[in-house]
């Protein structure tokens, strides 16, 4: 299979400060095409901290993220799908809607929306206002935004909150397709995944101790 | 002002500076009040109700004043990111609305001799009015958020909204007041002040700016001891945490 | 007392409502002065220091692994990682810190080795 | 279709479809003006003086009610930090969310400004005019407002605090607006020059105010 992705990120000595706190720093860590990082560490360690400060939302009080095989003046940001605790399901569309709506604003193309609808087999329940959908139905909803458009790097938080084994099954091997294809995943996960991560990384220890 | 970027140095600073600022201060508000009350003679137009002119015009100098302060430390947030702007802001912006508030009000004390009633809609108790409002947004706003971080920052856009604002309000109310009031309006304070109520305004007006920066300074210092005062018992919380772990 | 003409009440009215306003100022300024240094004094007592000030870190030593530190502040530090390789998480080693005694928990289901090859030591807290 | 288009297009059907913010407005708008009289009294005269002025500051009224709507809900499900990572920079989107806010706020209700007007004895040969200034001056209304949105989002009581913050920012708006539709009823002057500003003040706001917007949603997004 072909490689369409070529982006390779590396983080270094990153810090992350919250409310004047430092939740972590001489944060490091180098992911090639096709590797996986899986982010772990208790609550309030920085899990989603250090995921939003790599999709840009969040400055980085120290450090760097740099990108190889990418233009380097696109934004991190716009090179990645976050997906974070929130769906971005907006209850008032329809599923078909929604998904229409993030493949046109994310420039996925023609075949985005079809793809998206696939993904988590969605497509029955297309029609529906997403209100009407079960809280796991929603989060599959939210996943899908990673077909809508495609895109090499897919930050994670708690992705498989809400979904059944038979849907964390599917995540699992949307991630490993992902790879294959030569993206990149960064994963905070407290269900094992079957995902092989290259890399892990477990913040805020000696909190915990 | 790389050296007062040190909140620690800043603080030993204001403790050097406050007892001769504070000295300063009583000197000049003496003597002005000194010569406001007992040397300035009574205005011919008038009369002794131009005394009310001593506090009037340097309250207003300074809810300018102080309104500059807050936009420069904005700048001061937003773009050079320095620690203390907005400590700087937050404390200038209660500072200043005081002293638009008591320019409001004498203002008006003035005015019930002079014009014959309390209130009028004069182009600059209009915009002086307006400038109230928007120190007590600010004030409201820095109020509403409690992480300091994004009030300064997000009170440091509202100040420089209000600082592009003002000549735009400042403007059409002008436009507004010579719309419906023709010139024929007392204007109070105009061009012709002698030079004998000229020298006690001019000390009040010093006496004035040097309080603001005495209770400005206080009030950063204060500023500054209690966003630590913040930050341990973050870390006394962690303590307990970690020991109940 | 001054002659103020037949306005005078007015004159005093603003001079007392300017002195009042003045005065509220001052003093709502320096007790919010005094009020914030008798908290740090009191929270100082009670020994708890900023960063800047931190006691010596306590350290917990599980005897494979290179020191890793759990400061009583809990402020600054994280524990990072740097691997290179993709079979990284079969070679785990499990570390549980606590505050008194270093012990080891049993890693299910992994082998336990010490990993030499970053240079930050693979560490991961047990998943509950 | 391009991303813009797509934002704006999602926006509008999300006015149309969310719980009926438009028809909320709307009711607002004709309430606020349907009692003004009970404070004035009903002589004719005297409302068709005041008319102008009640129509604006009711306006202003109904349309900072649903201000908080342009960033509030997408910020409370997430939508916000997608919207931050697409192709648009963020003063780009901030200006089409406010046009949307302007296309389903500003627009019905500058249109419904002349039935309030009869209601209010206005001047029938005055409400051309009166619509023609609503329409220049309300993008000025729903851009600034959306400074107050981004600056409020996520804050306790930040509907009142929108009001404290925006409504000292209207002042040149309301003074340009009814000043138009004033000269052409009471008169001599022409209605022309305010309604020059008005209409500067608008591309100003156009220009500007998504700057500010962007800024105070980047600090929310922390």
């Amino acid at each position: 299979m072909q490689m369409p992705f070529k982006l390779s990120l590396s983080a270094h000595d990153i810090a992350c400060e919250r409310g004047g706190r430092t939740l972590f720093q001489g944060l490091r860590f180098a992911l090639e095409p096709g590797q996986a990082l899986l982010v772990s560490g208790p609550n309030g360690a920085g899990k989603t901290s250090l995921l939003r400060q790599i999709a840009g939302l969040l400055p980085l009080a120290e450090g760097r993220i740099a990108t190889k095989g990418a233009d380097p003046d696109t934004p991190i940001a716009e090179l990645s799908h976050y997906v974070g605790h929130l769906n971005a399901a907006k209850t008032a569309l329809s599923v078909r809607e929604n998904l229409a709506f993030w493949a046109d604003y994310l420039e996925g193309g023609d075949g985005g929306l079809d793809q998206a609808l696939a993904a988590f087999g969605l497509k029955p329940l297309a029609d529906l206002p997403a209100g009407l959908l079960s809280a796991g139905q929603k989060r599959k909803l939210a996943l899908s935004r990673l077909f809508a458009a495609p895109r090499p790097l897919w930050l994670l938080d708690e992705p498989s909150v809400s979904l059944d084994a038979a849907s964390v099954k599917k995540l699992d091997d949307a991630i490993r397709h992902h790879l294959k294809a030569g993206g990149i995943a960064i994963v905070s996960s407290h269900v094992p995944l079957k995902t092989k991560f290259a890399h892990e990384l477990t913040l805020g220890l000696e909190r915990a101790a | 002002m790389i050296g007062l970027a040190n909140p620690t140095r800043f603080l030993s600073l204001v403790d050097r500076v406050v007892p001769w600022l504070t000295a300063l201060t009583m000197i000049l508000l003496g003597l002005g009040l000194y010569l406001a009350l007992f040397v300035a003679p009574p205005d011919y137009q008038q009369g002794e109700t131009v005394r009310i002119m001593f506090i009037h015009v340097p309250a207003a100098w300074l809810a300018m004043f102080g309104y500059t302060v807050i936009a420069v430390a904005a700048l001061g947030t937003l773009i050079w990111r320095h620690p203390l702007a907005d400590v700087a802001a937050k404390t200038a912006a209660p500072i200043g609305a005081t002293f638009t508030f008591v320019a409001l009000v004498t203002g008006s004390l003035w005015g019930k001799p002079m014009w014959g009633t309390y209130w009028v809609w004069d182009a600059r108790l209009t915009s002086m009015l307006i400038l109230l409002l928007l120190y007590l947004g600010l004030i409201a706003l820095w109020q509403s958020i409690e992480e300091p971080g994004r009030a300064g920052r997000t009170a440091a856009i509202l100040a420089l909204v209000g600082a592009i604002n003002i000549p735009i309000i400042k403007f059409s109310v002008d436009w507004w007041n010579t719309l419906h009031q023709p010139a024929s309006v007392f204007r109070a304070g105009g061009s012709t002040i002698d030079a004998s109520l000229l020298t006690p305004l001019f000390v009040m007006a010093a006496g004035f700016t040097a309080l603001f920066m005495l209770l400005h300074l206080l009030a950063m210092r204060a500023e500054i001891l209690r966003r630590r005062v913040r930050a341990l018992q973050q870390t006394q919380v962690e303590r307990a945490t970690l020991a109940e772990a | 007392m001054l002659d103020l003409g037949p306005h005078a009440s007015f004159i005093v009215a603003a001079y007392g409502v300017t002195a009042i306003a003045v005065a509220a100022l001052v003093l709502i300024t320096l007790a919010d002065d005094r009020s914030q240094r008798r908290k740090l004094a009191e929270l100082e007592r009670q020994g708890i220091r900023r960063r800047s000030a931190r006691s010596p870190k306590t350290t917990t030593t599980p005897k494979t692994t290179p020191a890793m530190t759990a400061p009583p502040t809990g402020v600054e530090t994280a524990e990072t990682t740097t691997a290179k390789t993709k079979t990284a998480k079969t070679t785990t080693t499990k570390i549980t810190t606590t505050k008194s005694v270093p012990k080891r928990k049993p890693a299910a289901k992994r082998k336990t080795a010490a990993r030499t090859k970053s240079a930050t030591p693979r560490t991961r807290k047990p998943r509950s | 279709m391009s991303a813009a288009l797509a934002l704006l297009k999602r926006d509008v059907m999300l006015a149309w479809r969310e719980g009926g913010a438009i028809g909320t407005a709307l009711g607002f708008y004709l309430v606020v003006v349907a009692i003004m009289p009970f404070g004035l009294g009903p002589d004719l005269n005297l409302l068709a003086r005041v008319a102008p002025g009640m129509l604006w500051v009711a306006l202003l009224l109904a349309a900072l009610l649903s201000a908080d709507r342009i960033f509030h809900n997408d910020y409370e499900d997430g939508t916000l930090d997608v919207l931050a990572a697409g192709p648009l920079p963020l003063p780009v989107v901030a200006a089409i969310k406010s046009l949307a806010h302007w296309l389903t706020t500003g627009v019905p209700l500058a249109l419904m400004a002349p039935m309030l007007g009869l209601l209010l004895n206005l001047p029938l040969d005055s409400i051309p005019l009166l619509v023609l200034a609503m329409l220049a001056g309300t993008p000025a209304v729903s851009f600034v407002a959306a400074i107050g949105a981004s600056l409020t989002l996520g804050l306790r009581r930040s509907g009142l605090l929108l009001a404290l913050l925006v409504l000292p920012l209207y002042v040149p708006v309301l003074i340009f607006g009814v000043a138009t539709a004033s000269a052409a009823i009471v008169g001599p002057a022409s209605p022309w020059p305010p309604f020059l500003m008005l209409y500067g003040l608008s591309l100003a706001s156009i220009v500007l105010a998504p700057i500010a917007a962007a800024a105070a949603l980047r600090t929310a997004l922390r």
